[in-house]
């Protein structure tokens, strides 16, 4: 729950957010970034998404990125500073966000304000967030289906919010392919400990395993480069990884924050984002709604066979259409 | 020819405005020994680190050998055949003998070393002058005189036809004294020249040819020496004044037995044992002199006496308490007053105002602390007294201890330890270093002192200095007491109990 | 799943990735072992490492040329640590602040570089690293053949610095003049030894070596820059050099011990060890201080360690 | 006294132009990156002092700063090499909201109890490293750099178990209670009542060096032996003043947390560590320099963050810049005096006033 001091002051303008932006002027977003633009993961994604989405609207918005905004102390002076200077939209990236920015969305209620993957919203505030338990899902599948010593693994930066989550679907996908498979599991510690993802790639090779699915934030690179020195699969998160490793990735999760995004600023624009409530205020990319999605299968080792194939897209689809239970992150706990 | 191998002339170098030397001429002549004498910050080691090229000369020209040179570097000074021992030691103490050498010269191997040949040459010239230097021991091996011997050895090995002595007695026995003279002698038969400084004037008298005063950086003149030269005169010369050997009268005969040890056995920074069952009483208004070569156990014991470090087994009581192994606090506290041998590191805080160091003993005691916090007000006060009283040479309180010269910090560390009116006043190489007058001070401080009814304990390698002062004289040689003499012993035997020769022992006196 | 820890393929793999792991910090421990016997304790191993890793990727980058790219790590290494030198030899600064104002500046300094140079790009640069060496049979070898003869080259180059390094520091002049300026600089001075030149040539040395470390990250180790590829190497380099006191045969064992704790503890998270990962991965840090509990008592800092030396103080 | 004004005025103005310098290459920097180094100043210094929000944040910035120089400082007058605020930052942290969110009694008590815990907790932290150089003559600066590493790992540990927020699957814990927030001085502003302790703190540290522990902590610093003839007991000193430093640190921990965090998560300490060391560093480890250090820093931070927010200037160039800066600042000594011989004049026509490098 929020412990923000009530906030009464506000600069005085129109009760209507919608009434803001007249369609002369433009629309101006500024991008929080909590890691670096070219991150090759989860900031980058976001930061690419907004780009097209500032492309393909570029008469009515104007787009302020700043990144590497890493030290927490730091979030809520930048927010108002936003604010302060007039920005209509304002997004934090990251779960470190969501106290800062729901105290200050309520100093600012004419201001909108996204949250990325964290928790607790406003009227003026919404959530946007991936079901990366869903993407874990499957390649917890495709890796179960592909490994052939019965040994997988996967390799996350630093523990928490979607990760966790991504990284019990994997579980859950890949053990509703064979009950009692051997997973791996690393956390570097650290998200852009790139050297130190190797070395836990190269250990897991070494020990057998011949699929790995990392869960992104620069910390993949390291592990592309190890299942290309080794000679085995590794599975790509947030973009299409193929270029890093063209007969070593399999294939992998890819984020597309872009509808996300139309659908967000069309709700902001449309007025119908500050009526929204509890569930709602949160935007999902999912297999469901296609914002995450998976790339095209490179199995160039030829492990798969066809029916291996077929019983892959079976579970897309399930995904898809949420016919598939997902581990809820307590499970972890147990 | 020129028969000059050094002419400094018109030299003068100022240090912050003052002026260390102030248009001073020394000529040393070829084949000779010369003395160099004055005061403590009379600007002696100044004007031979000039010629050595450690500083350079704000005025005035240095001829070598009748050329005009600009000794630019130690390097150019060892070129032109200068060596220099220092005051302190200027030997990498990890190192060995023969690579403290070799760091002087070039190696004939390149860029590798040539260890076994300089070693062997090394060895050879240590026997020619009969030093008895092991090439391949560690410095830290060695003891002071030893360390001494591979300073000059050093020299003479890099070729020095001009060799600057830095007070190299100050630390020697006069067993080894003798013993360094005749090295020196032998020099001189070789045509190399010597400068000598040195504070005591009984060595000047014994083998310098000439003598050059200095006195606050100018040059008083230049003597030669022949019998006619009594040591009143260079003294006159040096201080300007008479220095008289007065000492105040003993007022006092020896009370009650004050500071009392038995079978104390330690052990040095290096675990080896250092006093093996040393027992001695010192009492009331009573100066006990320890006579002995240096390294012998003096330091330790001295130590052990302060609570400075740990003794490994005996008894020790403090009017009539037992003390053995109590913090350093507890004997400051019980006014047990230490005047250490090694005042850079162990006596003052180098980097700490004179004021400060003044009262560093008494952090957190009135009248200096009070509620807790330090009373500047009644520091300055005690700073401005204890200047005058000690005549401390000092811009102000503020300055630094290191800035000052070695004469002037040892009567910092005098007045703190004197003026608290010590009940035991242990007092390691007092005056070591110092000029006579200086020497002559301190000396009169100690025995104020015993009239005030302190125990002292002086330790000196010094025999005349512990003759001049003591009521009683121990002797220590190894760890071990070897014998306990009257005031007035004769200096034969004590020099014969210096070298190991056993007494019986009575350790209380009377 | 832990009695594979018992396992054949499993001590091969962890005793391979401790050689792997404990060579970027051997080559710049080395280094330091130059620097820190002149008497300067370089906090800014880490800077000059960043420095060197990005620049030597750079050139790579641009070369493609590897041996050029780690000559050029080499370079800037020296050229960066030569700020150190003049900071802590001729401004005299205090050593621990300028170690850590050059490792602001040079974490920045690589940042920026990166930025300028390779711009916003969907997908990161990369190199052709250095590829591990193939000896036909020997590599071959079922277990010392995996263990020790799979490496890039420069590993074998970073080991044979130890010999190297011990011999010039036993050996040669240059290694006498350097103890000598860090034990007692004054008699060095007066027997003719420029200390300020003997301390420049130790620092830019140790900077030479941590350019090396630097470049090695990124492109015998990775083959990609990120801003925290060195990942805290040149900190953890200056403390092996304390914990090895100096001597270059025990940086080494110093720099495997780190490589086996970080290897191990790796290993450990992904055979699902009970321990929290958080946990594990302190162990290296553990491993750090627990070697200096062991080496410190009988360490011998050099008597003028972080002193500035001026020929006029007495 | 002339002098005396003289050399202050020399000081400031050599100081100035260092500054001057460092911005100077900045500058070039910033237009090699496509920028305009005018607009980059200009919103550097708005962003520093633009406003009332801007001052007060500056403030927010110098509580911790200060407060951990200061604890900084008094290791290293002890010539104690602790650099390990950052972990002896996340230890107090720790502590006090673990008291906060377990230990159920009224604010009233929770709050001075949570204090104590940071206090005590960050102070044992640094304690530990002194205890290490005592036992095992353990180099300082190796264990509290280590230290730092294990404090964080500590943290993340506890974040993503046993303090995690319940709520959630972050990496956080949980919100410290609402009534133990420390209250905001100036409406929404983020100062808060944590700079009254800041200002409490900054007072005594003015008479800190004149009490025989301030004393005694820079004697030790003078020499091991000296002290110990002294009769200063230096294990006991060393492992106090590890431990003063470290509560300094730990106290700005429990005050980040019930000012601008109410919680713990990742990172906590954010870079406040290194900046401390060079301020303490910089100000010569004298109260007035500290406090002259700390506001140039938390102004430049505050400026230096706004700068990244509203231009395109890289993020690397404000990391750039303070690393120019320090540099420069300690380069500053030289050129002031040109020769090393001057140096010591001067050094010495200031009368050596306790000062240490
Ligand atoms: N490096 C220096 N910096 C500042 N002052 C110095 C320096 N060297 C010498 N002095 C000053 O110059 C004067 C002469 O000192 P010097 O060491 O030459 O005296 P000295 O005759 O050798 O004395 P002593 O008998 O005590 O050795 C003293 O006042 C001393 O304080
Ligand atoms: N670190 C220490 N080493 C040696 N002795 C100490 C030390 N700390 C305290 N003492 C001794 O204990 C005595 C009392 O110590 P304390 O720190 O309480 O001094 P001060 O007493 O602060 O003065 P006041 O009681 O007036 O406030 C001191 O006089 C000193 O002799
Ligand atoms: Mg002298
Ligand atoms: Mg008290």
């Amino acid at each position: 729950g929020s412990a923000s001091p009530d906030s009464s002051s506000s600069p005085a303008v129109s009760a209507n957010p919608s009434d803001n932006t007249a369609p002369a002027e433009k629309m101006k977003v500024a991008l929080i970034l909590p890691g670096k633009k070219d991150d090759v993961s989860f900031n980058q994604a976001m930061y690419e998404g907004m780009n097209e989405y500032f492309n393909n609207h570029q008469d009515e918005v104007e787009l302020k990125v700043v990144e590497n905004m890493y030290e927490t102390s730091e979030i809520e002076p930048t927010l108002i500073e936003y604010a302060e200077e007039g920005y209509d939209v304002i997004i934090g990236h990251g779960y470190q966000f969501t106290e800062p920015l729901v105290k200050v969305a309520k100093q600012y209620p004419d201001t909108y304000f996204l949250l990325g993957c964290g928790v607790d919203s406003t009227t003026n505030s919404a959530i946007y967030d991936v079901k990366l338990e869903a993407g874990g899902y499957l390649m917890g599948v495709i890796a179960a289906l592909t490994t052939k010593t019965g040994k997988v693994g996967v390799i996350g930066g630093g523990e928490g919010a979607e990760i966790t989550r991504g990284h019990e679907g994997f579980k859950a996908g890949a053990k509703s392919i064979i009950a009692d498979i051997e997973i791996q599991e690393v956390y570097t510690g650290d998200w852009n400990d790139t050297a130190g993802a190797y070395e836990a790639a190269v250990s897991m090779y070494d020990s057998g395993v011949d699929v790995i699915w990392h869960s992104g934030d620069g910390i993949g690179l390291g592990v592309v480069q190890a299942a290309v020195e080794k000679d085995k699969y590794v599975l790509g998160n947030v973009e299409d990884q193929k270029n890093l490793g063209a007969s070593n990735v399999l294939s992998g999760l890819q984020y597309e924050w872009g509808m996300v995004l139309d659908k967000i600023f069309s709700d902001i624009k449309d007025g119908s984002f500050t009526t929204k409530t509890g569930e709602d205020k949160t935007y999902w990319i999912n297999i469901a709604n296609g914002g995450l999605s998976m790339t095209d299968l490179n199995d160039t080792k030829g492990y798969l066979t066809q029916e291996k194939i077929d019983q892959i897209n079976t579970i897309f689809e399930q995904l898809k259409n949420d016919e598939i239970e997902l581990p809820s992150v307590e499970a972890k706990q147990g | 020819m020129e028969n000059m191998a050094v002419k400094m002339q018109g030299i003068t170098k100022a240090f912050n405005g003052v002026k260390a030397n102030d248009h001073v001429d020394f000529y040393l002549e070829k084949g000779s020994i010369h003395g160099l004498l004055g005061e403590n910050g009379a600007g002696k080691t100044t004007l031979m680190n000039i010629l050595y090229g450690l500083y350079q000369q704000d005025e005035g020209t240095i001829m070598i050998n009748g050329k005009i040179e600009d000794i630019s570097s130690p390097v150019k000074a060892i070129s032109l055949g200068i060596g220099m021992v220092h005051q302190h030691f200027m030997l990498a103490r990890p190192l060995t003998v023969v690579e403290n050498v070799m760091l002087g010269r070039k190696s004939r191997r390149g860029i590798l070393l040539d260890t076994k040949q300089t070693a062997q040459e090394l060895a050879a010239v240590s026997d020619k002058y009969k030093m008895g230097v092991d090439p391949y021991s560690k410095i830290w091996q060695l003891s002071v005189g030893e360390q001494q011997r591979v300073e000059i050895l050093t020299a003479i090995y890099m070729g020095a036809q001009t060799l600057i002595l830095d007070e190299p007695t100050a630390v020697l026995t006069p067993q080894e004294t003798e013993l360094f003279f005749d090295t020196l002698r032998e020099m001189r038969e070789d045509g190399k020249s010597i400068i000598l400084i040195t504070h005591k004037l009984e060595e000047i008298v014994e083998i310098v040819d000439e003598v050059t005063v200095l006195r606050d950086g100018k040059m008083i003149g230049t003597k030669k020496m022949d019998p006619s030269v009594t040591k009143g005169e260079l003294t006159n010369m040096m201080v300007g004044r008479d220095v008289l050997f007065n000492f105040p009268e003993i007022t006092k005969q020896p009370g009650e037995v004050k500071l009392s040890f038995r079978n104390i056995c330690v052990r040095n920074d290096k675990g080896l044992p250092a006093l093996k069952d040393f027992s001695l009483d010192i009492r009331e208004s009573e100066v006990v002199g320890l006579a002995g070569v240096d390294g012998n156990g003096q330091k330790e014991l001295c130590e052990v006496l302060t609570g400075l470090r740990k003794a490994d087994s005996g008894e020790m009581t403090l009017g009539g308490e037992p003390v053995i192994n109590k913090e350093p606090i507890f004997f400051i506290n019980k006014k047990v007053s230490y005047i250490p041998e090694d005042r850079h590191t162990t006596g003052l805080a180098l980097d700490w105002s004179l004021k400060r160091n003044l009262i560093f003993k008494s952090i957190g005691k009135a009248p200096y602390s009070r509620n807790g916090l330090m009373q500047s007000k009644c520091i300055n006060a005690y700073w401005e007294k204890a200047k005058d009283e000690y005549q401390i040479k000092a811009i102000c309180g503020d300055e630094k201890a290191r800035s000052l010269s070695g004469g002037n910090q040892q009567k910092i560390i005098l007045a703190r330890e004197i003026d608290v009116e010590p009940e035991v006043l242990i007092a390691d190489q007092p005056t070591r270093g110092l000029d006579v007058g200086a020497a002559e001070y301190v000396r009169n401080k100690i025995i104020e002192a015993r009239n005030n009814s302190a125990a002292v304990l002086v330790v000196s390698a010094d025999l005349e200095e512990i003759l001049q002062i003591s009521d009683r004289i121990a002797v220590i040689y190894d760890g071990e007491l070897m014998g306990i003499l009257p005031r007035g012993a004769d200096t034969y035997e004590i020099g014969e109990l210096m070298m190991g020769k056993r007494e019986e022992v009575a350790v209380s006196g009377k | 799943m832990l009695s594979n820890i018992f396992s054949l393929s499993f001590l091969v793999s962890l005793l391979a990735g401790t050689i792997r792991l404990a060579t970027p910090i051997l080559i710049p421990a080395l280094g330091q072992i130059y620097t820190q016997r002149a008497g300067i304790l370089n906090l800014s191993v880490e800077g000059t490492m960043l420095m060197g890793a990005i620049s030597g990727f750079t050139v790579a980058c641009a070369t493609g040329s590897l041996w050029l790219g780690l000559l050029t790590g080499i370079v800037v290494g020296m050229l960066f640590s030569l700020i150190m030198a003049w900071l802590s030899i001729t401004v005299r600064a205090n050593q621990v602040i300028a170690g850590i104002g050059l490792n602001i500046l040079g974490a920045g300094f690589a940042a920026y570089l990166y930025r300028v140079i390779f711009g916003i790009r969907s997908l990161p640069a990369q190199i052709d690293s250095f590829q591990q060496i193939n000896i036909p049979v020997l590599s071959d070898l079922p277990i010392i053949g995996q263990i020790f003869i799979q490496h890039n080259i420069l590993v074998y180059l970073a080991f044979l610095l130890v010999p190297l390094t011990w011999f010039v520091i036993e050996k040669t002049t240059f290694g006498l003049k350097i103890k000598a300026v860090g034990e007692h600089p004054k008699a060095a001075d007066s027997k003719g030894i420029s200390v300020y030149r003997i301390r420049y040539s130790a620092v830019l040395i140790g900077g030479a070596y941590a350019g090396m470390g630097g470049a090695f990250m990124t492109i015998a180790y990775m083959n990609s820059f990120t801003e925290s590829v060195i990942g805290g190497r040149g900190y953890i380099s200056v403390a092996v050099v304390i914990f090895a006191r100096f001597l270059p045969s025990r940086a080494m064992w110093g720099a495997l011990l780190f490589g086996l704790a970080s290897a191990l503890q790796l290993r450990l998270q992904a055979l699902g060890a009970a321990i929290p990962s958080q946990l594990l991965l302190m162990l290296p840090y553990l491993a750090t201080i627990a070697a200096l509990i062991f080496a410190s008592k009988k360490a011998e800092f050099p008597s003028a360690y972080t002193l500035p030396y001026s020929r006029l103080e007495r | 006294m002339e002098s005396k004004l003289k050399s202050t005025v020399k000081e400031v103005l050599g100081t100035v132009i260092m500054l001057a310098l460092a911005l100077l290459v900045g500058a070039v920097l910033v237009v090699i990156s496509g920028n305009s180094p005018m607009e980059a100043y200009s919103t550097m210094l708005r962003g520093a002092f633009g406003s009332a929000q801007k001052i007060c944040e500056l403030f927010v910035e110098l509580i911790p700063i200060l407060l951990m120089a200061f604890g900084i400082s008094v290791a290293f007058r002890a010539q104690l090499w602790n650099i390990g605020a950052t972990g002896q930052f996340t230890i107090g942290a720790i502590a006090a909201a673990a008291v906060a969110l377990y230990i159920p009694v009224p604010s009233g008590i929770a709050i001075p109890l949570s204090m104590i815990a940071a206090v005590v907790a960050a102070a044992f932290w640094a304690a530990l490293a002194g205890w290490l150089k005592n036992r095992f003559n353990a180099n300082e600066v190796i264990t509290t750099l280590m230290l730092n590493y294990i404090a964080n790992c500590f943290l993340l540990y506890l974040v993503n178990g046993p303090m995690q927020d319940p709520e959630t699957d972050l990496s956080q814990s949980a919100l410290v209670p609402v009534g133990m927030m420390l209250t905001r001085l100036f409406g929404d502003y983020r100062l808060h009542s944590g700079i009254f302790i800041m200002l409490i703190v900054t007072v005594i540290m003015f008479f800190f060096w004149k009490t025989n522990f301030g004393y005694r902590i820079n004697l030790i610093g003078q020499g091991e032996k000296v002290a110990t003839y002294a009769g200063v007991n230096v294990k006991r000193t060393t492992v106090m003043t590890m431990m003063l430093s470290g509560a300094l640190i730990g106290l700005a921990g429990w005050i980040q947390i019930f000012g601008i965090q109410y919680r713990i998560l990742s990172g906590i300490a954010g870079s406040y560590g290194d900046i401390a060391t060079i301020v303490a560093l910089l100000g010569a480890l004298n109260p007035y320099g500290i406090i002259a250090a700390g506001v140039f820093f938390a102004a430049l931070r505050c400026g230096g963050n706004s700068m990244q927010r509203m231009t395109d200037v890289p993020f690397s160039v404000v990391d750039v810049i303070e690393g120019l800066i320090i540099i420069f600042v300690i380069a500053k000594t030289i050129v002031n005096n040109k020769t090393l011989g001057l140096r010591d004049k001067f050094r010495r026509k200031q009368g050596g006033k306790a000062h240490v490098e």
